[in-house]
């Protein structure tokens, strides 16, 4: 069997992408002390570790599209064929759910060839990979291990991951060029005696944070349990918290970088609660079953104990249990008292609201988006990969990857929870001047679209706009690096304007990014940038959900809104920034075209940002995700509660959705074409009827004034309450628990101070005391003394009278 | 009335208390030590009542004895004690010597 | 090479002693040759317990080395009239503490270099104490644990009080004071046992092993009945408590760590508060198994409330190391947490026993990771203090730029106290977290969000210590890079911290089949005293009857 | 049997038995004699009279070794001697090889620390030896006279010698108040004594228990005002002997006595009268009690056991408290005995509640009972070295800083170190931490107290009391031990330079105070032995 050799090999192959940043890690970091400061080497072991982890990826890929014969590329027709083949199955079970021949029966169905070493059986060839690597400690029949688990959708984040990531890195080579001195001045930080602040520069350690990053970011990919997932979910954090905080000298950056990783520990605290629910009431983290290899019954995964084999929660209405199941579907039994084993209906909940907790601490959701801006005081590369691309998307990558975990009413929250955040930041993204925080909300924003996907039951769409926005947005965070090179460190995009010109790769691959973002297409025609299809994929998803469940329209109304704001303040952007006149001459003055080692990854990526997705849902990015999709998502659920829509349905709406998604991306873009277009691509008017420009001026401004009165101002308004909230109310929340906290302690401390030290030394003090006051008894007066003998010998007699028995 | 047991007994415990209180009560050392003799000859009456009245027989009177002869020689030391202080302290009243004490 | 295990154990706890014997003859000018002898006789002694390392079988669940007779452990007659032993043996619970013993204490030698005062004398007492630690962590027989339980008390003292900062006598006397009044408790529960198993073949025995048995019901005929064992318990927790420490009764740690010379704090916080846990796992539970089970939800609590009262007091703290030592409070705390997380079902046997296993183990690992976190984040404090001569929070700041190294080691030790991933802060934690559900959900949710603290605290220190521009406080000017021997303990430390965080095997592969048999056994022992109480109360009825 | 047989008799039992089994007290009755003589012919110049005290009491020591080792192998076997007078056993022989060891001790710390001079040698000597007869005569005693007159030959010389500073006010006055207070108490004792042998119709130790069964059964007639009478004539005598033993509230004379007169007989006093005296108190209590299984009497002595314990955890506790205030360390020393008499006495008191427990508690009476005078024992072993430690480190370091004042001992340990790390094992052996020869000794009193829990609870108060104590007597020790260590020298402070020689000694008697914490089998197994001969 092919099938076990394959899944080495790819383990083999994504081990080393994985395991090679490390090792640059390790390098980079120590070579810094022996490489001058001005040394490249760094960045260049950076660029070829990633490198090569790109090209493994890639081999692994194609690799495993051979072994499976490209079942994936087969259309959807095979897919759905195992979708109807598992509805089957659902049902049969249905019939017999509590024990009986028929599971027999399945089981045969399913006889060898079926029979993976993953334990999860889409088709008769193999396409899920499984192993584990070490065990991190076992306790009884309690294990902790580190597994990998390869199935399309880890191989896709894979190749995209390292595939980003090496554009950046070679991107970062020009980016960071000012860290290649001995003497570096940061502008921004002033010293006591009022100079800027010079230090060293820190090239080599950009690039060995940024290998760490990558060593993390694919181990969270590869993980094969939860534990795992969670082990480099805190190591993608603890890198993000180095990165933003490159600057250690800034105090934004430091105070940015904690509040990263602290709002991220919130999350984390739901995760770990999430983590502990399961393990206790499961037993295991892994995702999948284990291999069986001596034909003893595996032990089952997470995933088949919660959803079985047919993808639903065999669910004890009465007394509001889960069953769990083994990988066929059989009810697992305590193999002592052979009671069902089960989990609280409740508690499945609160676990995977606990796991969606790490999602959004992670992907900055509403309510704990507020870290992602500030966190773009680190260098742009940083914004592009960690915060844009690959760690924030982690979240919604987990979501996905968990889905089988999540009940309806957690899958519920996720959606909601995505549309507060996709509208909330989209409409803050309106109103930044600052060019990188624009993109971070925008990119919280999109993160908030992925998780409103995944929660209305459109898993693939959900990743798959994770991966086109991946491309895009880094390439769009990439480029605004470049502006910010250009003009010398300024990113306030209002002293910007008609930058264009000066940087044409820049603008224009920055452009191609804005149109994808914005889902821009021509109707009836292949030419669709990315983001088109996925977002048009989870639009329509959730029409598909809106009709399912008319209560819940909001989820479908409110990201419908938001695709014509994301369009609006993209294009804002972009006009803002490189159309139109330039607003400071001086800065223009001494703009400049970044170099190649700029520019060429912006190319590279452009390329993917346009045509990642091509073929929409038909393309091969989308197929290679839906091949993974957990079961039971293509036939959706019925439900009295949530349905969730099934493909068939979402097929169904898929073309009007499109529409209605098309219309309001065009009209965003429109939108902000005459608010920010119109006006800058008049200049020459302006100079050539200088005579002429009040009234043009004034009719201008009137055209303004009314979409100020009309969008601006209440989209503004709206954005300013919704920053206020932000700032005060979550800020607030933080800062607060934070002051609390502090206070908290301080009251601690005095209780630890005053009562319990104050005891000691009190009893301390008590019983100096009484030796003091002992001291007056010895008067030193003989006669005293005398005395005493005799009232002693008294007291006691008395007291003998007094306690002796009576004879 | 005869002259019993309880009666020598009464008179050594007058002599006892006597003796204590006179040592508890003077201010000059002699008088203390007075009060020493006192109570060790209280306690020679009961032995020599009790050697007279009961099985202690002869012990009684061999133990008061050599009680005597102990208060000679615990008088002598006491005395030479009393006049070391004397020396050092020109006066022989007990409660002058308070230096040691708490 | 293959020592007599008598030999070997022996040498282990003697070989300091034997040290500080030979010190006592150097001129005391001489202050770096004994330096060198002195970390001479540690290296040998670390030698020594890598030997043990050797000779230790981790098969093996029980006591070692076991005899042809099948007797376990080495015992030699000490006070025949007391039955009294010179009794050693050791497991999976205390070779990796006695490893970290030497190993720590070989570090902290090659960080007293700093220590400039009274070298000769605090060499010998140094040495004394590791003696004394290394003893307790190998005593079998429970006087003889106790004598050493209190041999390293004197030695601590003197360090404390003479070598250490401005409040040194007060903290040296709290110190004293908390831990005497600990092992007075301690020492009547031990006079509990020893009369309570009298009826023993061999009359009263001070042998842990035997009373182990007696304590879990497994020897016929003697049993100490559940008063007994409640309030034994009670009494060796409070002593050991003292030790871990715990809330309430932590409050002498801060101030010795303070106080205490940055070697001496490394041993403190790398090896001290280990023997309250060790003792716990080596007698309070093993002998009151019953006492134990009364008490785990108390301690349950006492450890989720040390982690989350730790975390708040070192939020709160402005003196560098007084942060730390409360991060201490707060990392014991896991360890409490985990070794009490025994939940019985109603037929008294333990419910989810491999959860509680798994808080077992991750409290003994807690142990060990802190051992080495918390001896590298003192040993981090230290260093700059012997620059700067203060431990003002507030005014450092910069240092990344000035010791860069520096900053990176105690970055990644503060990381490893984090609870980061990759290293040894995290395994510990996490696993007694996890384990933590199975008793109490609450309990365990409150203990959890101790992360979300530590990395306050955590985090907020290195802002204000290391990032930022410029240095803030006084002694600006004496702020050199690190030397090579400070460098070569941190990284030591740094490394450690990683090896174990990223291979935790390597401990628990010691430890497994120890820990198994200790949890088998307590709920074992733990079933035995319900039966017997169930047949009792049965004989009563049916007389009533 | 006429006068001739009685004397012959007498003869031959002096001559024959009874002064080979004195020996050790005669050969110290020879010294003192040879001392009187020497002085009388002025032949202190020639030969001096310190040696000849050291050789006394070597000799002495080295006798009352042959004697011990003699019972130890049944080549002599108990008995009494001097027609009844004194008795021989391993309890005597015990006590009379820790006092000559004692002594020896002693004074080879005069021979170091130069008090007394030569002038006065003969005398000191004479008086220090004469005490130690007396202290001897303590523990052998048998008969109500020999009882009162070995308490008085104690108490006479030690009154002179603790007014033997001639011409120092505080001497002087320690002196007075002492020999004031001893002579009352002598007088309570003595007049107790009278009560006793007149009730009971003997004044033979060991017949006084069937007396008092007798009493009791109603045989001999006597009322209840009669077993009064008796009681509060038992409690006169044991206020003699709490005297010696400075128990609260009869300790008053202690801290005076001890900080007026000089160390070295501070040291001395502290320990030699306390051994004698506890083994005077047990040999009473044992006469009083009997053998156990027939008294009827049982409750009672329970309930004296229990005021003998809370009398003792009221000295154990008054001596720590007072001890805290104290600036001089002599003085801190007189305290710290106080408390330890009281450690020494909760002993006596389980003692007497295990001998007299009821046959259905459950224990076995007399392995409790050795274990409680094995503690005893072996404190008192341990507590000469401790505390004679103690004292002569004081005594040594007064004559480099003339001064005994706690705050003047700062920054010692730099110039004196192995004084002070003697110092710091002898205060740590006080408190009894291991591995010091003083924890051990604790142990076995509080597993003793323990036990006797068993029987009453309010053993147990004691117990816990006592832990108490040990907690808080670590506060004054250690505060010797910070001047010593951590408190840094002042200007003022002058330079000492201890003699070598001296050093040595005090390292000497440090040596035991270890092994009796290491090597305690030995110590352990004999005082069992001991115990269990005079045991019933």
């Amino acid at each position: 069997m092919p099938t076990e050799s394959i899944g080495n090999e790819l383990a083999l192959l994504l081990g080393i992408a994985w395991l090679l940043p490390l090792a640059g890690f390790a390098v980079e970091i120590f070579g810094g002390f022996l490489w001058p400061r001005v040394s490249r080497t760094a960045a260049y072991i950076a660029v070829a570790c990633i490198g090569i982890g790109f090209l493994c990826s890639f081999t692994a890929l194609m690799k495993w599209g051979n072994a499976t014969d490209w079942v994936v590329l087969k259309g959807t027709d095979s897919h759905h064929a195992s979708a109807g083949e598992h509805g089957g199955e659902g049902h049969g079970d249905e019939g017999h759910g509590d024990e009986g021949h028929a599971e027999e029966a399945a089981h045969a169905e399913h006889a060898e060839g079926e029979e993976s070493e993953s334990g999860v059986h889409h088709d008769a060839v193999a396409t899920t990979f499984s192993g584990t690597m070490y065990s991190l400690g076992t306790f009884g029949g309690l294990e902790v291990t580190l597994d990998w688990y390869i199935d399309s959708l880890t191989l896709l984040m894979f190749t995209m991951v390292t595939l980003i990531a090496t554009c950046i890195h070679v991107f970062a080579i020009g980016y960071m060029s000012d860290e290649l001195t001995e003497d570096h001045v940061d502008h921004e930080v002033h010293t006591a005696d009022g100079g800027h602040f010079h230090r060293p520069g820190r090239f080599y350690k950009f690039f060995s944070y940024m290998s760490l990053f990558c060593f993390s970011m694919l181990g969270l990919v590869l993980a094969g349990n939860i534990f795992q997932v969670f082990v480099f979910w805190e190591l993608v954090g603890i890198c993000s918290y180095l990165l933003i905080g490159f600057y250690v000298e800034r105090k934004s950056a430091s105070t940015a970088a904690n509040k990263a990783f602290i709002v991220n520990r919130v999350g984390d605290w739901g995760f770990i609660i999430g983590l502990m629910i399961l393990w206790t009431y499961c037993g295991t983290f892994r995702f999948v079953g284990e291999e069986s290899t001596d034909g003893h019954a595996a032990k089952p995964g997470l995933f088949e104990m919660v959803r079985g084999n047919d993808g639903q929660i065999d669910v004890n209405e009465e007394e509001d249990v889960v069953y769990l199941r083994d990988a066929h579907g059989h009810r697992l039994e305590d193999p002592e008292t052979h009671e069902p084993k089960t989990i609280p209906y409740a508690l499945l909940i609160v676990a995977g609201l606990g796991v969606f907790g790490g999602c959004i601490g992670k992907s900055a959701q509403f309510p704990l988006q507020t870290w992602l801006p500030d966190a773009m005081e680190g260098p742009t590369p940083v914004s592009a990969l960690v915060h844009s691309a690959t760690m924030v998307a982690a979240g919604v990558y987990l979501a996905g990857r968990f889905y089988p975990v999540f009940t309806p009413e957690v899958l519920l929250t996720i959606a909601y929870i995505g549309c507060i955040t996709l509208f909330l930041a989209a409409t803050i993204a309106v109103v930044a001047t600052d060019i990188k925080r624009v993109l971070a909300y925008s990119t919280i924003s999109q993160l908030g679209y992925m998780m409103l996907g995944i929660g209305l039951g459109g898993w693939a769409a959900g990743l798959f706009h994770l991966v086109t926005h991946a491309f895009f947005k880094s390439l769009m965070f990439l480029a605004s690096g470049s502006v910010i090179v250009g003009c010398h460190h300024e990113q306030e995009m209002p002293r910007m304007g008609g930058l264009r010109r000066k940087m044409p790769i820049t603008a224009y691959t920055m452009l191609i990014g804005v149109i994808a973002i914005a889902g821009l297409a021509i109707p009836g025609t292949v030419i669709a940038f990315s983001g088109y299809h996925s977002k048009d994929a989870i639009v329509a998803t959730a029409l598909a959900h809106t009709n399912l469940n008319p209560g819940h329209f909001l989820l479908f109304i409110v990201p419908l809104v938001t695709a014509g704001i994301t369009a609006f303040y993209m294009f804002r952007l972009w006009f803002y920034t490189f159309a139109g006149e330039p607003r400071d001459q001086e800065l223009y003055d001494h703009v400049h075209e970044s170099p190649w080692v700029m520019t060429g990854p912006l190319l590279v990526l452009s390329v993917f940002a346009a045509g990642c997705a091509i073929g929409g849902e038909q393309g091969f990015l989308y197929s290679m995700l839906s091949h993974s999709e957990p079961a039971g998502v293509a036939t959706g659920v019925e439900a009295a509660a949530v349905s969730l829509p099934g493909h068939d349905l979402i097929h169904d709406v898929h073309h009007e959705a499109g529409v209605m998604a098309l219309f309001a991306a065009v009209s965003g873009a429109i939108i902000a074409y005459l608010l920010y277009g119109a006006h800058v691509l008049n200049p020459a008017d302006i100079q050539r009827h200088f005579t002429g420009l009040y009234t043009f001026l004034v009719e201008k401004w009137r055209f303004d004034d009314l979409y100020d009165a009309m969008f601006v101002r209440p989209s503004r308004v709206v954005a300013g309450w919704c920053a206020a909230t932000d700032r005060v109310v979550f800020d607030g929340i933080l800062h607060g628990a934070c002051r609390a906290a502090i206070n908290i302690s301080k009251w601690d401390r005095l209780f630890d101070e005053g009562i319990v030290d104050g005891l000691v030394n009190l009893v301390g003090n008590v019983v100096f005391g009484i030796g003091r006051s002992l001291r007056v008894v010895q008067t030193g007066r003989l006669r005293q003394y005398i005395m005493f003998i005799a009232v002693g010998v008294l007291t006691l007699f008395v007291l003998l009278f007094a306690f002796f028995p009576k004879y | 009335m005869e002259v019993g047991l309880n009666h020598y007994l009464f008179v050594g415990a007058v002599m006892f208390v006597t003796g204590v209180i006179c040592m508890a009560s003077k201010r000059n050392g002699i008088g203390v030590l007075m009060g020493v003799e006192l109570v060790l000859n209280g306690a020679n009456v009961n032995f020599v009542a009790f050697a007279r009245y009961t099985a202690l027989g002869l012990d009684g009177h061999v133990i008061a004895m050599f009680v005597i002869v102990l208060a000679a020689a615990e008088a002598a030391v006491a005395l030479a004690i009393a006049l070391n202080f004397y020396n050092n302290h020109l006066t022989i009243d007990v409660d002058r010597g308070d230096e040691l004490r708490g | 090479m293959s020592l007599s295990p008598t030999f070997l154990l022996t040498a282990i706890i003697f070989t300091p002693a034997l040290g500080a014997l030979f010190l006592a003859f150097f001129n005391k000018k001489a202050v770096e040759p004994m330096r060198m002898t002195a970390l001479v006789f540690t290296v040998v002694t670390f030698m020594l317990t890598l030997f043990l390392l050797n000779d230790f079988s981790a098969a093996e669940p029980g006591i070692q080395p076991v005899q042809e007779d099948g007797t376990r452990g080495v015992s030699h007659v000490w006070i025949e009239s007391w039955n009294i032993n010179y009794q050693l043996g050791y497991d999976g619970i205390s070779v990796p503490l006695v490893l970290l013993t030497s190993f720590i204490c070989m570090l902290a030698m090659l960080a007293s270099w700093s220590i400039e005062k009274q070298v000769k004398g605090y060499l010998i007492l140094y040495l004394l104490l590791e003696t004394g630690m290394l003893g307790v962590f190998l005593a079998l027989d429970f006087f003889l644990f106790y004598v050493f339980w209190e041999v390293m008390l004197l030695p601590m003292y003197f360090l404390i009080g003479i070598w250490g900062g401005p409040r040194k006598e007060y903290a040296a006397i709290k110190f004293f004071l908390y831990t005497l009044a600990g092992s007075i408790l301690m020492l009547i529960a031990m006079l509990m046992f020893y009369f309570g198993s009298s009826n023993l073949p061999g009359g009263s025995s001070f042998d842990i092993l035997a009373l182990t048995q007696i304590g879990q019901g497994n020897v016929a005929g003697i049993t100490f009945d559940r008063t007994v064992q409640i309030t034994a318990f009670i009494l060796l927790f409070i002593g050991f408590a003292i030790k871990v420490p715990t809330f309430p009764f932590h409050t002498w740690l801060p101030d010795a760590h303070v106080e205490a010379p940055t070697p001496i704090s490394m041993i403190l916080a790398g090896v001290l508060l280990k023997m309250g846990g060790y003792g716990i796992l080596r007698i309070a539970f093993p002998i009151c198994p019953v006492g134990a089970q009364y008490a785990a939800y108390a301690l349950v609590v006492i450890g989720a409330v040390s982690i989350i009262y730790g975390a708040f007091a070192a939020l709160a703290q402005t003196d560098f190391k007084r942060l730390v030592a409360y991060s201490s409070v707060s990392h014991m705390g896991y360890v409490l947490l985990g070794i009490a997380v025994w939940k019985i079902g109603e037929d008294s046997a333990a419910v989810g026993r491999d959860y509680w296993l798994m808080g077992m183990n991750g409290a003994m690992f807690q142990m060990l990771a802190h051992g080495v976190s918390s001896a590298g984040m003192f040993f981090m404090v230290g260093v700059i203090y012997d620059r700067v001569h203060h431990r003002d929070l507030n005014q450092f700041g910069g240092l990344a730029g000035l010791m860069p190294v520096y900053t990176g080691l105690a970055a990644g030790i503060f990381f490893a106290g984090l609870g980061l991933p990759g290293l040894c802060g995290f395994i510990g934690e996490v696993f007694v977290i996890l384990s933590a559900w199975n008793y109490s959900p609450v309990l365990a949710i409150i203990a959890a969000s101790g992360v979300i603290l530590t990395a306050g605290y955590i985090l907020w220190t290195i802002q204000r210590v290391y990032l930022g521009p410029e240095y803030k406080g006084p002694h600006a000017e004496a702020i050199v890079p690190m030397n090579y021997r400070e460098m070569t303990v941190g990284a030591i430390l740094l490394v450690f911290a990683i090896i174990l965080g990223i291979y935790p095997e390597s401990m628990f592969g010691i430890m497994r089949e120890s820990m198994a048999y200790l949890v088998q056994s307590l709920d074992q022992g733990y079933q035995n005293y319900a039966a017997a109480v169930q047949s009792t109360s049965e004989a009563i009825s049916g007389i009533l009857k | 049997m006429d006068f001739n047989t009685l004397v012959e008799r007498v003869v031959h039992d002096t001559t024959q038995v009874s002064l080979w089994l004195f020996a050790p007290e005669l050969v110290l009755c020879v010294t003192i004699v040879l001392l009187l003589f020497v002085r009388l012919f002025n032949a202190d110049r020639f030969i001096p009279t310190y040696w000849m005290a050291l050789l006394g009491a070597l000799v002495s020591f080295m006798f009352s070794l042959t004697q011990f080792y003699q019972l130890r192998t049944e080549v002599l076997d108990s008995s009494t001697f001097f027609t009844g007078l004194l008795v021989f056993d391993q309890f005597t022989a015990f006590f009379r090889l820790f006092l000559s060891l004692f002594l020896t001790f002693v004074v080879a710390l005069t021979v170091l620390s130069g008090i007394p001079d030569e002038e006065d040698g003969p005398d000191f000597y004479a008086l220090l030896l004469g005490s130690t007869i007396g202290m001897m005569l303590m523990t052998s005693a048998n008969h109500l006279l020999m009882l009162f007159l070995a308490v008085e030959m104690t108490s006479v010389p030690s009154y002179a010698m603790v007014g033997f500073l001639k011409g120092r006010k505080l001497s002087s006055e320690a002196a007075l108040k002492y020999v004031v207070y001893g002579a009352g108490a002598a007088g309570v004792m003595l007049y107790g004594l009278s009560l006793i042998g007149g009730l009971l119709g003997t004044a033979n130790l060991p017949e006084m228990a069937d007396r008092i069964n007798m009493i009791v059964s109603g045989e001999a007639g006597m009322s209840d005002a009669t077993v009064r009478t008796l009681m509060l004539a038992a409690l006169m005598v044991l206020v003699g002997v709490a005297f010696k033993l400075s128990i609260v509230p009869f300790h008053f004379w202690c801290p005076d006595a001890f900080e007026g007169a000089s160390a070295e007989v501070a040291g001395f006093l502290s320990v030699a009268s306390k051994g004698a005296a506890f083994a005077l108190l047990v040999r009473f209590c044992l006469a009083l009690i009997g053998d156990p299984s027939g008294a009827s009497l049982s409750n009672m002595y329970v309930s004296l056991g229990i005021g003998i314990g809370v009398i003792a955890a009221v000295t154990a506790t008054f001596g720590n408290l007072a001890a805290y205030a104290q600036t001089n360390i002599k003085r801190l020393l007189a305290y710290s005995t106080i408390a330890h008499a009281g450690y020494m006495l909760m002993a006596v008191g389980a003692l007497l509640v295990i001998l007299n427990a009821p046959a259905d508690s459950g224990i076995n009476v007399h392995t409790e009972a050795i274990r409680c005078i094995e503690g005893l024992l072996y404190y008192l072993f341990v507590y000469m070295f401790m505390n004679l430690g103690a004292f002569a480190v004081v005594a040594l370091i007064r004559n480099e800083i003339f001064s005994e004042e706690i705050s003047d001992y700062a920054g010692l340990s730099q110039q004196a170190p192995a004084l002070c790390i003697c110092m710091a094992i002898f205060m740590f052996s006080l408190t009894g931490l291991p591995p010091l020869g003083g924890f051990f000794a604790k142990l076995v009193i509080f597993a003793s107290l323990f036990k006797a829990g068993t029987v009453h609870w309010s053993m147990w108060a004691i117990l816990a009391i006592g832990g108490l104590n040990t907690v808080f007597s670590l506060f004054y020790y250690i505060r010797v031990l910070k001047a010593m260590f951590i408190a840094p020298a002042t200007e003022q402070s002058k330079r000492v330079a201890v003699p070598t020689i001296a050093s040595a000694y005090i390292i000497t008697v440090s040596v035991p105070v270890v092994l009796l914490g290491i090597a305690i089998q030995g110590l352990s197994q004999t005082a069992q032995d001991v115990a269990n001969v005079i045991l019933p």
